[in-house]
């Protein structure tokens, strides 16, 4: 083990000192001073260091190349494109919430704090090559993420979306840990590097190795919410309060993810033959559930939350295809995703009323006469998780580097490939059941007045829908910045997949 | 000696298991799911004899997310009862379809 | 201007040109926005874009060589893609044509859609842009890209701007073209990547090597894509009701011949071999032939107006599929007329029929009638534009039917016959439609308008390109001819001319025999 | 193709505007109709055009006529025929590399010349006749285009050089048909007549593509002299399928069986278009065109059989027809397709200048007879409207001795009907007979009797057709000499103050019948048999010798008919022809008809003659009914909306399906959730076990 400076250390994790030690002052921010503007000045305290981070990763990734990082974290291209994502996807977070939780009356200090303290984990989870910091990352990420989803204490919805959640997450955590427990029994090592080499060089207890990355794939599957491990998730994006389950849905879906694949790559490669099956029909499932049951939902955070289950499915359809592809399909996939995300919930922020009753499809009728160029930025924003081109802008090239990492990948996925077409004909079901309303429909006079949407949220609905549009014309950027992206493990390229059976 | 160790540990760890399986109230419920990450904590304990340290540090840290995972669940809890007048998991079912 | 720029132009411009509407347009009379008429800004994009289209065909010189014009730069180095446009004789006719036809139906249908008309022509411009991109890419990925861009603002033409079960219908229709459209993506990406992963380019893919059955498949996917927005039996349905919801210009772009340019240009030249294989090719064929026969009869007891010229056009689409499909050099050509010509003649059609729906307010035959008494110019056009549909020999109609058959005849007779008699049935729906709408005194007391100045100068020129198309278009088969005999050429395998097995026809050197 | 190098830049001319006259009369006409119907939208009892629209219509075809001449008059000074080159039409490549053309090629040549002066002849009489018929339509101007443009599309029919070119003005005839049979369509009976003919004519013209399909596809070419000089080639059973496929687009055209059946239906159009479309011109196309595919024909003995045998069944058939109907133009419809059966015949047994012969004394009696039936139709029109009566001014039961009233038109309508029935020295008479002769001679011996149809030897099939023509003959004579009794013979029929008001025509109604009775008179002399040399023998044979001589002999008798033979078979003709008038006379006496209001419906078989045998009937419940049910319920109701329903049920259905799977396990309880999530781990542990 290299044993780096302190300073170097420090350097290593900037982003995350950066990050609590913003949630630290924001917090502070938010007990000080007179009432009326201190959860005004927190957010945008919390706001500030969420850019902070954004140009930090940012700044790592195009300055001087990167050194080595150490055995537990990692010093990468995929690292820092996740966690300038990450943090531009907390950043986005903070000024939902803000908005959605002064229409509700509800606006604290405590939420951005808190943005801050999960954007901790989730930078960490894309650092994390230990799994000892895996395990800090994720609990950070959740444990914070739990008290998000409860904030508004008079929602009963919330209370009840917040407790299922927490209980079936520690639930699945357990399994996690105990999956942590088993490998490192059975391969004396908590470093993920040193995990694969065990494995490579054949491990002493097999019996126990295989069940301990079958708990460790339980729990990730969990976190990412695939199939069947997806329960939880329309219910708890239902109750928590919409900008929050923007939050969930963007930037928590990609934290796992990250920790998902640099775990698969670094420390299961070997193993690839075993679990890639049990992953495939995870995959499979979990793009057809999601998107199959989204059809029979009325309420548009429902719809969303089952959407978000579907693009878990191609999410691991790229996790599958486990190549240099693969991972740059999935950042890929990550940055148009949460684009996408954000500026759907954008919307869904500015349509609420301040109340904890569920849209529903019908909320958005008229929206195209009520506020054009949200709706423009709304349709843009779903047609981008429909994956169609140029209208649905990056959200097309991205469907097609996952395509792309399935049908290169050394034992190509064709199956899976048509899997997630047709069930993406089905997804054209639901996402256009929420775009006709907005456009084909008059507005109904709403049961009470919603304010004009803030500033802000305006801004980030607009902006996501003008990145997407713009990256889906001319994608090469992004394309590039992915395929430096890949975890280092796939530098040798795919020879690690040479044992799929097909 | 390890290999008795782990066998506890998973007989704990599949009580938890059964205990949330079976339960209802949200703080029986917790409290099993505490077993489990405790029964974990034995595998690490055990195999730390054989690995070297690292899993009893594992411990020190499982414990410590523990507490701050406690005291989440317990004001969740709460919050819960507030609402709702009982902790009973199959009463909570606003959100559902 | 160098062919380049132009064909640029061509693909940009109507994109530019939705921008401009979309910002600059105002809806008409009742708005008081400050703004130029949307109509009017319209006019002007198709206007521009049928110059640029017209001076493109001017300035190219049917070399004979496959790409009369071609334009590249590089798009997604990344993957390989280029923004590589090209015209062959046959695209750019069909972009002339297509160019042609919407600034006319323009001015035909000026009047028709009231609400919202900025959005409605930034719709309808963007997708002329998504119409040239299909015909003019060189690239397989600007091609689907293109494609798709079809759907969306088509999408919106119908369900915003349509009739009361619109929103359905344009569902419908989405899903139907977009379960075709991605499988057509994995094709893509799989030939994309046997091709080494590093080129778009139609010529390029075209050298991949696949093993058989991976042609097929792929091929299956590409044609799945095509001819549901084809449309083939069973995959038809979507269309009469896209079509009978739908604004006129957005049923009549839905009726240019998009899909089975696609075919012709991208399916066949990709997969030559597979192309040939049976039962694939046999099926299609078969369909075809049912579908001649299904639309025709299906249009005869058709009791709405505009789903009967929809069902007829279905009818149609099966003659062009079978020309295609007899791979001989002569049913290519019918095949690329017959695309032509009924891109004029079913605009047209639908024009009319939006003409004399709008003033009765419906589109059923029963409560229609009386134009030739009191709107002799709409019924003279009516009785023209017909007799073009039915395939009146010296109107645009016959000639791609007829060589369609001469060209068929000798690989598929027995389903040329039938084809045939999908003619005959031609005769009987679309005569009993225009003698119930022009040669019927009008039960309406209303008095009937006939065509305005716009109408009649839109009808005009519908009238001139089927007359003059119907007899003197013998230049533009001399252009074409090359195209269709490589459209051919490609499907026929290695020194064989006859596919039948009862020897070559010796058709020998001119006046022999 | 190159024009012919004999072809002078002013032969060129002439060509052009043979063909261009009547069709710029149509343009213009057209023209003016447009405005004339646009005029009265604002002021609806605006007068047509009447002077100008007749001077544009009628000076077109005369000028036509005249052109018609001329290029005649240097074909009989011995220049080869014209062939105009006007361009290329259709352009395309074949598999052989080669790309052939079809060019905008006319010729006129010998037997396109008969038929352009027919059409452009007997067309100026009965455009001159149409100009006081349609006085006072307000549809004169556009009356006057759809004619003028059925002539021009009629001599593209005969004028084209290749199969594609004849084709365009084959179904622009079609068209025009269809516009004036409905010409006014204020009823829809008149309408549906016209889209009957028009559906009917494509039927046909399915043939005729088909043949074109065949043609081309084992000889490379579609202009007449290149298809035919390919025929060497061929197995007489494809020449034997091309040929019966022509049969087909030929019958459609021709009325013949089983597709006379729109043409009593077309009667429906204004009587000088019956004259001209549906007698004189558009319905011998399909006998122009077996003439003009001789080379098809003789080359496979059988279609000529198939031919002969159609056009004799149908003579038979429409002639018995004729014997009981009461419309005057209906009795003349059925006497057309009787006619038009008796050119098949002869054109099918090879007889083509007979075919040629006949179809041109044909078209000068019929038309004399329909215009003198259209002049009879008006006086009775007028005269009905003059009395405030309604009746049916077409319906031979309410006329009567009408002789009297119109001796003029009685005259020439008695002269049309002893032409046609077949009395010497009328044109009718020669024609007939040599049909007749040529049966006769071809069923002694010939390649025909010994070839072949459908297991029948050609013999056999010959003498049939000449026992049905024989009868068929007799019938003529009956049904034609009844007509000419009931409308202008004994006492009249209807109110005397309808009978009083009846006029005989004059002016323009009165002397283009003039004409058509000279011609009618004088047009047997065009070809007399050697038999009765008192003129020039054979003047047409030898005329038509350079088109159709060689393929007549192929199917020609082995051995020349006596003459005594052809004696026998002539004088018996005749007597036949005058036992018909005796019988129609007597029949005459015994049964004189009631007027029409008073008249019942016949019974029996006599009821099944007037009902056209039911055949119209049959077909719409036999045919039209069962595949427009079917059409309509099945493919429609059934499949189109079933596959749709499936479509929208199927999205719709798996919408239900997922709310209904969601309700059930969504069911909102986490205590449930977690043994799913207990599942999922033991089922994970599971597979991972079983790799390893």
């Amino acid at each position: 083990m290299n044993a780096p400076n302190v300073s170097g250390m420090l350097m290593l994790i900037l982003p995350e000192v950066v990050l609590s030690v913003g949630a630290m002052i924001t917090l502070l921010l938010g007990v000080s001073g007179a009432d009326a503007g201190r959860s005004h000045r927190a957010a945008m305290a919390a706001l500030a260091t969420a850019v902070v981070g954004v140009v930090l990763a940012i700044g790592m990734l195009t300055g001087a190349p990167l050194a080595p990082g150490t055995t537990f974290i990692a010093n990468d291209g995929f690292r820092w494109t996740l966690t300038a994502l990450l943090c531009a996807g907390t950043g986005a977070a903070v000024v939902l919430t803000e908005a959605y939780d002064r229409r509700a009356g509800v606006a604290r200090a405590e939420t951005p704090a808190l943005l801050l303290l999960a954007a901790t984990g989730m930078t960490l989870l894309t650092a994390a090559r230990d799994l000892m910091v895996v395990f800090l990352g994720i609990e950070l990420m959740s444990l914070a993420t739990y008290v998000l989803v409860a904030m508004h204490r008079t929602s009963a919805r919330a209370a009840e979306a917040a407790v299922k959640y927490f209980l079936l997450g520690a639930f699945s955590t357990a399994f996690l840990l105990y999956g942590i427990a088993l490998v490192y029994g059975a391969t004396g090592s908590m470093q993920l590097e040193g995990i694969g080499s065990a494995v490579a060089s054949g491990a002493k207890l097999p019996g126990l190795l295989m069940a301990g990355v079958a708990l460790m794939l339980v729990g990730l599957a969990f976190k990412v919410a695939a199939a069947p491990f997806h329960l939880w998730t329309p219910d708890v994006y239902d109750g928590a309060p919409t900008a929050v389950t923007g939050f969930m849905a963007a930037s928590v879906k990609a934290a796992a993810f990250a920790i998902f694949l640099r775990i698969t790559a670094e420390a299961f490669a070997p193993l690839l033959a075993d679990w890639h099956p049990v992953l495939w029909v995870l995959a499979a499932a979990t793009m057809v559930i999601g998107n199959v049951l989204a059809l029979g939902q009325q309420q548009i955070k429902r719809v969303l939350a089952y959407s978000s289950i579907a693009h878990a499915g191609y999410l691991l359809v790229a996790v599958v295809s486990f190549s240099a592809e693969g991972a740059t399909a999935l950042v890929f996939y990550l940055v148009a995703y949460t684009l996408a995300t954000m500026g759907a919930f954008a919307v869904l922020v500015a349509l609420s009323d301040g109340t904890d009753r569920p849209l529903v499809r019908q909320d958005l009728a008229g929206l195209r006469e009520r506020h054009p160029w949200l709706a423009l930025a709304f349709a843009v924003c779903v047609l981008s998780m429909l994956g169609f081109p140029l209208a649905g802008g990056v959200g097309f090239f991205a469907k097609w580097q996952v395509l792309q990492a399935a049908l290169q990948a050394s034992v190509p996925q064709q199956t899976l490939a048509i899997v997630l077409v047709l069930s993406s004909v089905v997804s054209g079901g639901y996402y256009l059941g929420l775009i006709a309303p907005a456009f084909m429909q008059s507005p109904v006079p709403a049961a009470r007045p919603i304010p004009a949407p803030p500033t802000g949220v305006r801004a980030i609905a607009i902006a996501c829908a003008v990145v997407v549009l713009v990256l889906g014309v001319l994608p090469s950027s992004l394309t590039r910045l992915a395929q430096r992206s890949a975890p280092s493990a796939f530098a040798g390229g795919p020879t690690v997949a040479t044992t799929i059976q097909p | 000696m390890i290999s008795e160790a782990l066998v506890v540990s998973a007989v704990l760890f599949v009580i938890g298991t059964i205990g949330v399986l079976t339960r209802k109230n949200a703080i029986v419920l917790f409290m099993c799911v505490e077993l489990m990450l405790n029964a974990v904590n034995l595998s690490f304990v055990a195999l730390s004899k054989l690995h070297g340290n690292a899993g009893q540090v594992f411990v020190i840290l499982v414990m410590t997310v523990a507490a701050a995972e406690a005291a989440i669940g317990l004001a969740l809890v709460i919050a819960v009862f507030r609402h709702f007048g009982t902790v009973d998991l199959s009463s909570l079912r606003l959100l559902k379809g | 201007m160098s062919a380049a720029v132009l064909l640029v132009a061509l693909v940009a411009w109507p994109l530019i040109g939705a921008a401009l509407i979309a910002v600059l347009g105002r809806s008409g009379e009742g708005d008081s926005s400050s703004g130029i008429d949307a109509r009017t800004l319209a006019l002007g994009v198709f206007g521009l874009e049928a110059v640029l289209a017209i001076v493109l065909a001017v300035s190219v010189h049917a070399t004979g060589s496959a790409w009369l014009a071609t334009a590249d730069a590089a798009w997604i180095p990344e993957i390989g893609a280029r923004f590589s446009l090209g015209a062959d004789s046959f695209a750019l006719v069909m972009v002339v044509m297509s160019a042609l036809v919407l600034p006319f139906s323009l001015l035909a249908t000026w009047n028709e859609v009231a609400k919202r008309r900025p959005a409605y022509f930034a719709c309808l411009s963007a997708v002329a842009s998504g119409l040239m991109g299909v015909f003019l890419a060189r690239d397989l990925l600007l091609f689907y890209v293109a494609w798709e861009l079809l759907l969306i603002p088509m999408y919106f033409v119908v369900g915003v701007w349509g009739g009361t079960a619109a929103p359905r219908a344009a569902l419908k229709y989405f899903i139907v073209t977009t379960l075709g459209s991605l499988l057509m993506l994995v094709a893509v990406v799989y030939v994309w990547n046997a091709a080494g992963g590093i080129s778009f380019a139609y010529d390029a893919l075209a050298a991949a090597r696949m093993s058989d059955a991976a042609a097929r498949w792929c091929l299956a996917a590409f044609l799945l894509a095509f001819l549901v927005k084809a449309p083939l039996l069973p995959l038809h349905s979507w269309l009469p009701d896209a079509q009978r919801e739908a604004p006129t210009m957005g049923a009549l772009a839905l009726g240019l011949k998009v899909s089975t340019f696609a075919i012709a240009r991208v399916a066949l030249p990709l997969f030559p071999a597979a192309a040939l294989a049976e039962p694939m090719r046999g099926t299609i064929v078969a369909l075809a032939v049912a579908g001649i026969i299904y639309g025709a009869l299906l249009a005869v007891v058709q009791p709405d107006l505009k789903r009967l010229v929809s069902y007829a056009s279905i009818s149609h689409v099966g003659l062009v599929l079978l020309a295609l499909f007899a791979f001989t050099p002569t049913g290519a050509q019918g095949a690329m007329l017959l695309m032509i010509n009924l891109g004029i003649t079913t605009s047209a059609l639908f024009i009319l029929v939006g003409i004399v729906g709008a003033q009765r307010g419906t589109f059923a035959i029963e409560s229609l009638g009386g134009v030739a008494t009191q709107a002799p110019l709409l019924a003279t056009a009516f009785i023209i534009v017909t007799m073009s549909a039915i395939g009146l020999p010296a109107t645009n109609g016959f000639i791609g039917e007829l060589l369609s058959f001469l060209g068929s005849w000798r690989v598929y007779p027995v389903p040329t016959l039938v084809a045939i008699v999908g003619v005959v049935l031609a005769a009987v729906y679309l005569l009993s439609a225009m003698q119930r709408v022009v040669f019927t005194a009008s039960a309406d007391v209303r008095p009937f308008r006939d065509l305005d100045l716009r109408q009649s100068i839109a009808m005009g020129a519908f009238v001139l390109a089927i007359v003059w198309l119907g007899i003197g278009s013998a230049p533009m088969m001399r252009m074409l001819a090359p195209a269709a005999e490589r459209i051919a050429a490609r499907q026929l395998p290695e020194g064989r001319v006859n596919f039948q097995g009862d020897g070559p026809v010796a058709l020998g050197t001119e006046g022999a025999r | 193709m190159i024009a012919d190098s004999t072809t002078t830049v002013q032969q060129n001319a002439l060509l052009a505007a043979l063909i261009g006259l009547p069709a710029l009369g149509a343009v213009a006409n057209g023209a003016l109709a447009v405005q004339t119907a646009r005029t009265r939208t604002h002021a609806p009892d605006a007068p047509a055009p009447v002077g100008l629209a007749s001077m544009l219509g009628v000076g077109s075809i005369a000028a036509a006529f005249i052109v018609a001449v001329l290029l005649f008059v240097q074909l009989t000074s011995g220049a080869g025929a014209v062939t105009a080159h006007f361009g290329d039409w259709l352009v395309f490549p074949t598999e052989a590399g080669r790309t052939p053309l079809i060019a905008w090629d006319f010729t006129f040549d010998r037997l396109s010349s008969v038929l352009a002066l027919v059409i452009t002849g007997v067309g100026t009489l009965i455009h001159v006749f149409s100009v006081g018929y349609m006085n006072d339509d307000p549809g004169f101007a556009r009356y006057f285009a759809y004619l003028n443009l059925f002539v021009a599309f009629m001599l593209v029919l005969v004028l084209g050089a290749s199969y594609p070119v004849l084709f365009i003005g084959w179904e622009g005839v079609g068209l025009c048909s269809y516009l004036l049979i409905g010409f006014w369509f204020g009823e829809s009976a008149n309408a549906d007549a016209g889209r009957k003919a028009f559906v009917v004519n494509r039927i046909g013209d399915m043939g005729l593509i088909a043949a074109m399909c065949i043609l081309f596809t084992q000889t490379g070419h579609l202009d007449f002299a290149g298809a035919h000089a390919g025929l060497s080639g061929m197995s007489t059973g494809l020449i034997t399928a091309i040929g019966l496929a022509l049969l087909l687009g030929c019958a459609g055209k021709s009325a013949q069986v089983p597709l006379y059946l729109w043409l009593p239906d077309a009667m429906a159009g204004p009587t000088p278009v019956s004259a001209l479309i549906h007698a004189a011109t558009m319905v011998t196309a399909g006998v122009y065109l077996v003439v003009r595919a001789s080379p098809i024909f003789a080359a496979s003995p059988t279609a000529s059989l198939a031919v002969a045998l159609i056009g004799a069944i149908t003579a038979l058939f429409a002639a018995s027809i004729a014997l009981r109907q009461w419309d005057i133009k209906k009795v003349l419809a059925y006497s057309t397709v009787s006619q038009l059966g008796y050119m098949f015949m002869g054109v099918g047994v090879g007889a083509y200048t007979a075919g040629v012969f006949h179809l041109v004394t044909h078209a000068f009696f019929k038309a004399l007879l329909f215009l003198g039936a259209g002049a009879v139709i008006h006086a009775m029109h007028a005269a009905y409207h003059h009395a405030h009566e309604h009746g049916d001014a077409q319906d031979l039961r309410n006329m009567g001795g009408l002789r009297a009233a119109m001796p003029a038109t009685g005259a020439l309508m008695w002269i049309a009907t002893l032409a046609i029935v077949g009395i010497p020295p009328l044109a009718g008479f020669f024609s007939k007979d040599e049909i007749l002769v040529s049966v006769f001679a071809r069923a002694m011996g010939s390649p025909l009797a010994s070839a072949s149809l459908m297991g029948l030897s050609g013999q056999v099939v010959l003498f049939v057709v000449l026992g049905f023509g024989t009868i068929t003959a007799l019938l003529t004579a009956i049904y034609m000499t009844r007509l000419a009794l009931l409308a202008f013979e004994g006492p009249g029929r209807s109110s005397t103050s309808v009978q009083q008001g009846v006029h005989d025509a004059h002016g323009t109604l009165l002397w283009p019948l003039v004409a058509l009775g000279i011609l009618t008179v004088a047009g047997g002399w065009l070809n007399l048999p050697a038999l009765i040399p008192i003129g020039p023998v054979g003047v047409l044979e030898h005329w038509l010798e350079p088109i159709v001589g060689e393929t007549t002999r192929r199917l020609a008798p082995i051995a020349a008919l006596p003459h005594e033979q052809e004696l026998w078979i002539t004088g018996g003709a005749v007597i036949n022809a005058i036992f018909g008038i005796g019988i129609a006379l007597w029949l005459w006496r015994r049964w004189a008809p009631v007027d029409a209001h008073h008249a019942t419906p016949g019974t029996g078989f006599g009821g099944l003659l007037e009902r056209a045998y039911d055949v119209d009937a049959a077909v719409q419940r036999g045919l039209v009914g069962p595949v427009l049910a079917f059409a309509k319920r099945v493919l429609w109701g059934t499949v189109d909306r079933g596959v749709d329903g499936a479509l929208t049920g199927g999205g719709g259905g798996l919408a239900r399906a997922a709310q209904w799977v969601s309700a059930q396990v969504q069911v909102g309880d986490a205590s449930r959730y977690v043994w799913v999530v207990a599942l999922g781990v033991l089922g994970t542990l599971a597979a991972l076990a079983w790799r390893s």
